[in-house]
């Protein structure tokens, strides 16, 4: 769980494995796996490809982990990406604001339509997975109604810089997104409203007792969610230096979903960890890099990633469960009291 | 031979040992009584007796051969029930589906849904509840939630039946006659039952033996006339508390009225008119449904407010949420620790310091250190067993009550309410929880207690009021005009409304 | 010595169409000495973005492209120019404009004319009825996607001149069967007096086919882009009329074709036209076999 | 014993309204809409096709609910309909057999699938969510990899009846649907058995302690929605006379689980009813075909969908927490105590 429990067991004896062990792990091996298979994958730029090609799904299960800690669910990012990459070609080709201000106005856009999905979440007690796909409805055909089916190239080239800017030769979207992990862990652990959201995942009507202001938090994680979403619609737009409707409309609602999930996020609220998502979406963002690296037939796609993802959390699973125990665990554990 | 008998049985948890090779028997028509303080690892031995848990080691034996309880369902076909302490009925199923599940009736492959139905109706109404039994158990109150589970299992074909503290929720004369049942019951068929209570008294006149449990171990057997009252406090109190001491009753000088309740009604609260001062702790007491929890609840802002006037300290107060009434300085225990009280996978510290993070708050951040240290010293000071890191949930249910009333104390507040707040608390903590109302009072505080037992009001309060049918019109008595026939005479009088 | 690589960008394989595709390069490739990585793309243009990426990565020698979109596709181009692997584009080229705004360069473009194969199917439907013959007409289309609107705007061109043909109605088939067989069901029942269906993929081609039959509609006549199915429908003349098919097959070949020459030196036409061919009951027979 | 509570006694004058006639009035209100807007919507016939179109998505939802009552989720009911449609074309054109041999073989295949879900759920303690997702992928890849992507054309015309046969006038997968959704309802309602499933959703522990058999219970309401998959490609599969790959795979799997909670099943467990799930199934296909009928752009159709689903939910929602009373309840129930 989050914050106090980080800190020193008073029993003293023994390490304390953190619940994500597992599924680095997990990474790890498929890593070393990679590496093995083919010497183009274990590469520094390949790494960087892969960290750019999964930053999209980064941020949005970023966001995601938030809305799962309560215990709600937001179908809506995938379609908030596709609004927002058009709204920002837009606002720089049509209305003719300069990037970074259609950039700030669209990350408005973005948490405005995921506070407005947390607003109506709050006052109706409508569940949130209708909500939210009436916002993916609304938030699909946005885009589809302003440009038909057509794309709006972007002709601003400093709106590059988002997509494509690279500092020592580190992508810009994958800074952007360790610098927001870094924020929303630090967040998560170290605030009130953390730990408020956590209280609201574990018990809504507990949490409410203890004063917490419930509502504020169900309206915060689906503004932060949407604006991550609006982080994914520039990231995608800036990069294909295009507006176009159907961005981040294929896997990568399922794939937030899913790589929170991985990272042992529970779709129950009030378990998980921002570090255990972020893993759990790296993990599956590298699964399919190395299946294109190593050229896996797209009919076995599926089914590969599917049972490595099973194989991976069942481990997981049954570790932290110890119905399994790992031999470098127990080693390390007598190493640690050895030296204590 | 015929018992149930265990031999040997430990029990750790992640490392740390709850049992230590327990040796306990249960004879078929006698009520064997299991005491010890809150940690002491009743429940666990309960559910490992019952087929919920493993145990690590030690044999369990029925009539003399070997047992192996794979699950609650393999328990139940040998005729070993319980009633766990943490209530466990199906929120969203109705009466009669939860006062049969897992033993429905069928014809042909259905269920006999009207049978069943009618069953439970004749059945609910011999233990005097009007309850309509196509409802969903949600909507319940507490009391009744546990009585039906109770029902439920005494009605079971089990030969051995296990009762976790079974009567927490009730008042003292529902626990009598339930415990009265009890007993009936398990001379009529020859059952053989294991009671677990703090409630001492209640119990030992039920009782045919007793054992109690200390930290994981025996440490006192006794059976017959050998049971001693003081032998068994002894035991539970240990040295740990040294001897248990009656409380020290003093002369409070009290102060000025500071909450003044009007003719308060809420959509279920009819009319209260309470007043309480400073320095007093004030009990509420009637039977159950009376409306004394609704009270407390519609104060606290969890339920609207339909007419009437609130002050606090002269001023008027108008209670809109939780987080508005911490924020008028009232805090509040809730009744049902599981519904609405602790969040189950946060840390005990976490749990404590829920409500006052912000005074934590250094730069924005919390200053874990410092609020970890300051929950751990609360918590120590009321006695809380376990591991306080560990997720609330993994604690034993006394000392999940110790956590909610940690956070009690935490917060400060002048104005206290408490619903039911030594509930499954054990003898030892439970002074020790005196102490601190009496402490909190001695402070200048008003306090609001809501028991049903009346033997706490007694003990702890100044000035008494009764609530009936969802009012509270009379003046509250000081304690000395009250005794417990007199509060049980007042709240079953007719209604005054 | 090693075989050159070549990188094939398909968009998906949920349309049989690309199938086709996938299998030709890959049995031509074999047949001009390439080892042959295909990608699929899922219709994700940013997904196709990071294939093109891993390819680059790979270091294949040259990449065949189909774009999912050709607005974003441009960006795709745009990065192999970068690391200097020639590019060719077929199929569904990237939007010129922004060939030209960021002045990349597409060694050779093998495309086949959308608008052209809509055209032919319209003159086929003008002649079926006469000049001025009267239709109700019905798209079962794919309205998000550029190239199927093409196909749309070909096929009506070629009836403006007829005032007694009417439009009326556009659902969206998703390139898919049984989402067509649904919505054009729901399109005759909304609107009854359709006596011409037009759908401008193949799957959807074949799910108006069982849409028509089911509901028992003799009366409506299907115009379609046609596989090799579609075309013996044709061929048996109920309820397809006439249709246009492509050949990926050909198109695939033809680029690896050029490709190999490519890399052995040659100069290439900058663009190859690969038009659809029309099928009508009367070149029925003898085209089936063209069809995949 | 006396009566010794004094709680308010619990009414049991006046009718007691079914949680599904809110959203029963919601269809019904879309319904009168539709028949205002299109002379051609609300006929007989019409009727026949919205049914006969939503049937595949009926069935997907039924199984959908047994596992949502539980408190799971099947994300692999989508791909089972891809993989049993293209399994019953193998069997019938490969392996040559009849069609009612291989119908009978592919719907044990279907709850085969759905059954192994549940047996990995419930020994591995892996969240359902994880293992179906596993399960997805290798029920999308089979098919692929069997055909290569291609489509098998069956030319057992017998194979028709599933899909095409009409029995005065109604189409077979309509009436194979009711009588499925009829036999659901008595055995949910009147089974041990369906009592169970709730119990389990209700809470997992409980259940258990009180003498459930949770194993059974997960693999068996598994192994229905993997059934009710296979029944989903046999339709498909007889209407176009085609076993091809990507049956199954485009709004089902999430229009399944839509429709179950729009007709008030909770994605947690425990609440909800066979009738209301297939009434929330059938406002989403009247919606869909509404849609059609009315010839709505398909720009705006994700849009339309989301929001009347929205307000609809809205309604209900408020409905049932009484902060909104409609007057006809109202109306009925002074009606019915006047006549008591
Ligand atoms: N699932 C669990 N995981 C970890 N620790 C547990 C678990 N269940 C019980 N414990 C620990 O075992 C010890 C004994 O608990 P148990 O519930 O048996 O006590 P008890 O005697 O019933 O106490 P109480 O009177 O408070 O009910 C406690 O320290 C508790 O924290
Ligand atoms: N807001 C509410 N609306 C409807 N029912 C509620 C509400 N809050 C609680 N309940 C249910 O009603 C039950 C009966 O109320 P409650 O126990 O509060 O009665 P009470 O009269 O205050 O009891 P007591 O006097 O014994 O404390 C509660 O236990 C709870 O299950
Ligand atoms: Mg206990
Ligand atoms: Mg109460």
């Amino acid at each position: 769980m989050t914050d106090m429990t980080q800190l020193q067991p008073h029993e003293g004896k023994g390490i304390r494995i953190p619940a994500e062990a597992g599924i680095a792990f997990v990474l790890l091996v498929v890593m070393i796996a990679g590496a093995i298979a083919s010497p183009n994958f274990l590469t520094l730029s390949n790494m960087f490809v892969l960290l750019l090609n999964g930053a999209v799904i980064g941020f949005l299960c970023l966001g995601q982990s938030f809305v799962l800690f309560t215990g709600g669910i937001d179908l809506s990012c995938g379609s908030v990406v596709a609004m927002t990459c058009v709204l920002a070609a837009v606002f720089m080709e049509y209305v003719g604001l300069p990037w970074p201000v259609a950039a700030v106005l669209v990350l408005g856009f973005g948490a405005l339509a995921g506070a407005l999905n947390g607003v109506i979440i709050d006052k109706t007690g409508v569940p949130p997975f209708i909500v939210t796909f009436a916002m993916m409805g609304v938030a699909a055909s946005v885009p589809q109604i302003i440009t038909g089916a057509e794309s709006i190239r972007v002709m601003d080239f400093g709106y590059r810089f988002i997509g494509q800017f690279k500092l020592f030769g580190i992508p810009f979207p994958v800074i952007a997104l360790a610098v927001a992990v870094v924020a929303a862990a630090t967040f998560i652990k170290r605030t009130v409203t953390g730990t408020h959201i956590f209280a609201v995942g574990g018990n809504v009507e507990a949490a409410r007792l203890a004063g917490v202001n419930t509502s504020r938090i169900t309206i915060l994680v689906y503004a932060i969610s949407g604006f991550c979403g609006a982080c994914g619609g520039l990231i995608y737009g800036s990069r294909l230096m295009t507006g176009y409707p159907t961005a981040g409309r294929g896997d990568e609602l399922f794939f937030s979903i899913a790589g929170a999930v991985v990272g042992g996020v529970s779709l129950f609220g009030g378990i998980g960890s921002i570090w255990g998502a972020m893993i759990g979406a790296t993990l599956i963002a590298t699964i399919s890099n190395l299946m294109n690296v190593l050229n896996v037939s797209a009919y076995w796609q599926p089914l590969v990633i599917g049972v490595i993802i099973l194989v991976g959390v069942t481990f997981d699973t049954m570790r932290s469960s110890s119905r399994l125990s790992l031999p470098w665990v127990a080693l390390l554990k007598r190493k640690f009291s050895a030296s204590a | 031979m015929s018992s149930y008998k265990a031999e040997g049985i430990t029990k750790s948890f992640s490392g740390v040992g709850v049992l230590h090779g327990i040796d306990f028997e249960v004879r078929p028509g006698t009520i064997h009584g299991l005491f010890g303080h809150n940690g002491a690892g009743k429940s666990t031995l309960l559910k490992i007796l019952a087929g919920a848990q493993p145990q690590d080691d030690g044999v369990l034996t029925v009539d003399g051969g070997v047992v192996q309880l794979a699950s609650p369902r393999e328990a139940l076909a040998q005729g070993i029930g319980c009633v766990y302490q943490e209530l466990r009925l199906i929120p969203n199923l109705t009466v009669a589906e939860n006062l049969f599940l897992g033993r429905e009736v069928t014809l042909g492959g259905f269920k006999c849904t009207a049978e069943m139905k009618n069953y439970s109706k004749t059945l609910l109404a011999s233990y005097g509840l009007n309850i309509d039994v196509t409802r969903t158990v949600k909507g319940l109150s507490h009391p009744e939630k546990q009585l039906i589970e109770v029902i439920a299992n005494l009605e079971g074909k089990a030969r051995f039946l296990f009762l976790d503290e079974p009567t927490t929720a009730l008042d003292g004369n529902q626990s009598t006659e339930l415990l009265a049942h009890v007993r009936r019951i398990a001379l009529e068929r020859n059952i053989g039952v294991v009671l677990v209570s703090h409630k001492l008294d209640e119990v030992l006149t039920v009782c045919d033996e007793a054992t109690v449990l200390s930290g994981g171990r025996v440490v006192y057997y006794a059976a017959g006339t050998d049971v001693s009252k003081q032998a068994i406090v002894d035991a539970i109190v240990g040295d740990a508390h040294g001897k248990h001491i009656a409380a020290q009753r003093e002369a409070r000088a009290v102060g000025d009225v500071f909450l003044r309740v009007q003719g308060l009604a809420g959509k279920r609260l009819k009319g209260a008119d309470i007043e309480a001062r400073r320095g007093e702790v004030l009990g509420l007491y009637g039977l159950v449904g009376s409306g004394r929890t609704r009270f407390l609840r519609t104060l606290y802002g969890m339920e609207p407010v339909v007419a009437g006037t609130i002050e606090i300290a002269g001023k008027p107060y108008q209670p809109t949420n939780p987080k508005h009434a911490i924020g008028s300085g009232i805090a509040f225990l809730t009744e049902e620790r599981k519904i609405d009280g602790f969040i189950p996978l946060m840390s005990s510290f976490q749990n404590v310091v829920l409500s006052t993070l912000i005074k934590y708050r250094r730069n924005g951040f919390v200053d874990i250190a410092g609020a970890r240290a300051a929950a751990q010293r609360t918590l120590t000071s009321i006695g809380t067993r376990g591991r306080l890191d560990a997720p609330t949930k993994s604690l034993s249910g006394g000392n999940q009550q110790k956590v909610l009333l940690g956070r009690i104390i935490e917060q400060n507040a002048n104005l206290v309410l408490l619903d039911e707040p030594t509930k499954g608390v054990d003898i030892g903590a439970k002074s020790d929880i005196y102490g601190i109302i009496r402490r909190l009072v001695d402070e200048g505080r008003c306090i609001v207690v809501v028991s049903s037992e009346e033997e706490e009001l007694v003990e702890i309060c100044d000035r008494i009021a009764i609530f009936q049918h969802g009012y509270c019109t009379t003046e509250p008595k000081p304690v000395g005009e009250w005794s417990l026939a007199k509060l049980r005479e007042a709240a079953w009088a007719p209604a005054a409304a | 010595q090693d075989k050159k690589v070549l990188g094939v960008a398909l968009p998906n394989l949920t349309n049989p169409y690309y199938v086709a595709m996938k299998k030709s390069f890959e049995e031509n490739g074999a047949k001009q000495g390439f080892e042959v990585r295909v990608l699929i793309a899922d219709n994700d243009d940013a997904k196709q973005l990071s294939q093109v990426q891993t390819m680059i990565q790979q270091g294949v020698n040259a990449v065949a492209l189909n774009c999912v979109s050709s607005g974003p596709c441009v960006a795709s181009v745009s990065e192999l120019n970068q690391a200097k692997v020639p590019v060719f584009t077929i199929n569904l080229l990237p939007d010129p404009a922004g060939l030209k705004a960021e002045n990349l360069k597409v060694e050779q473009a093998v495309q086949t004319d959308q608008k052209a194969g809509g055209v032919y199917i319209g003159k086929q439907l003008l002649k079926d009825i006469g000049a001025d013959g009267k239709a109700v007409v019905g798209i079962v289309g794919e309205p998000t996607s550029v190239a199927a609107n093409a196909r749309d705007d070909g096929f009506k061109e070629a009836l403006a001149s007829n005032p007694n043909v009417k439009f009326v109605a556009l659902v969206n088939g998703k390139v898919e069967e049984t989402t067509s067989l649904k919505v054009t069901t729901e399109m005759l029942q909304g609107h009854p007096d359709i006596t011409v269906v037009y759908s401008d993929t193949e799957p959807s081609a074949l799910g108006a086919i069982a849409a028509i039959q089911q509901l028992g509609r003799d009366d409506v006549k299907l115009y379609a882009f046609v596989d090799k199915l579609g075309v013996k429908h044709i061929e048996d003349n109920s309820i397809l009329k006439a249709g246009a098919i492509q050949e990926p097959a050909k198109l695939a070949q033809i680029q690896v074709e050029n490709i190999k020459k490519f890399l052995n030196g040659e100069k290439l036409e900058p663009i190859i036209d690969s038009p659809p061919l029309l099928v009508n009951k009367d070149n029925a027979a003898e085209t089936v076999d063209k069809a995949y």
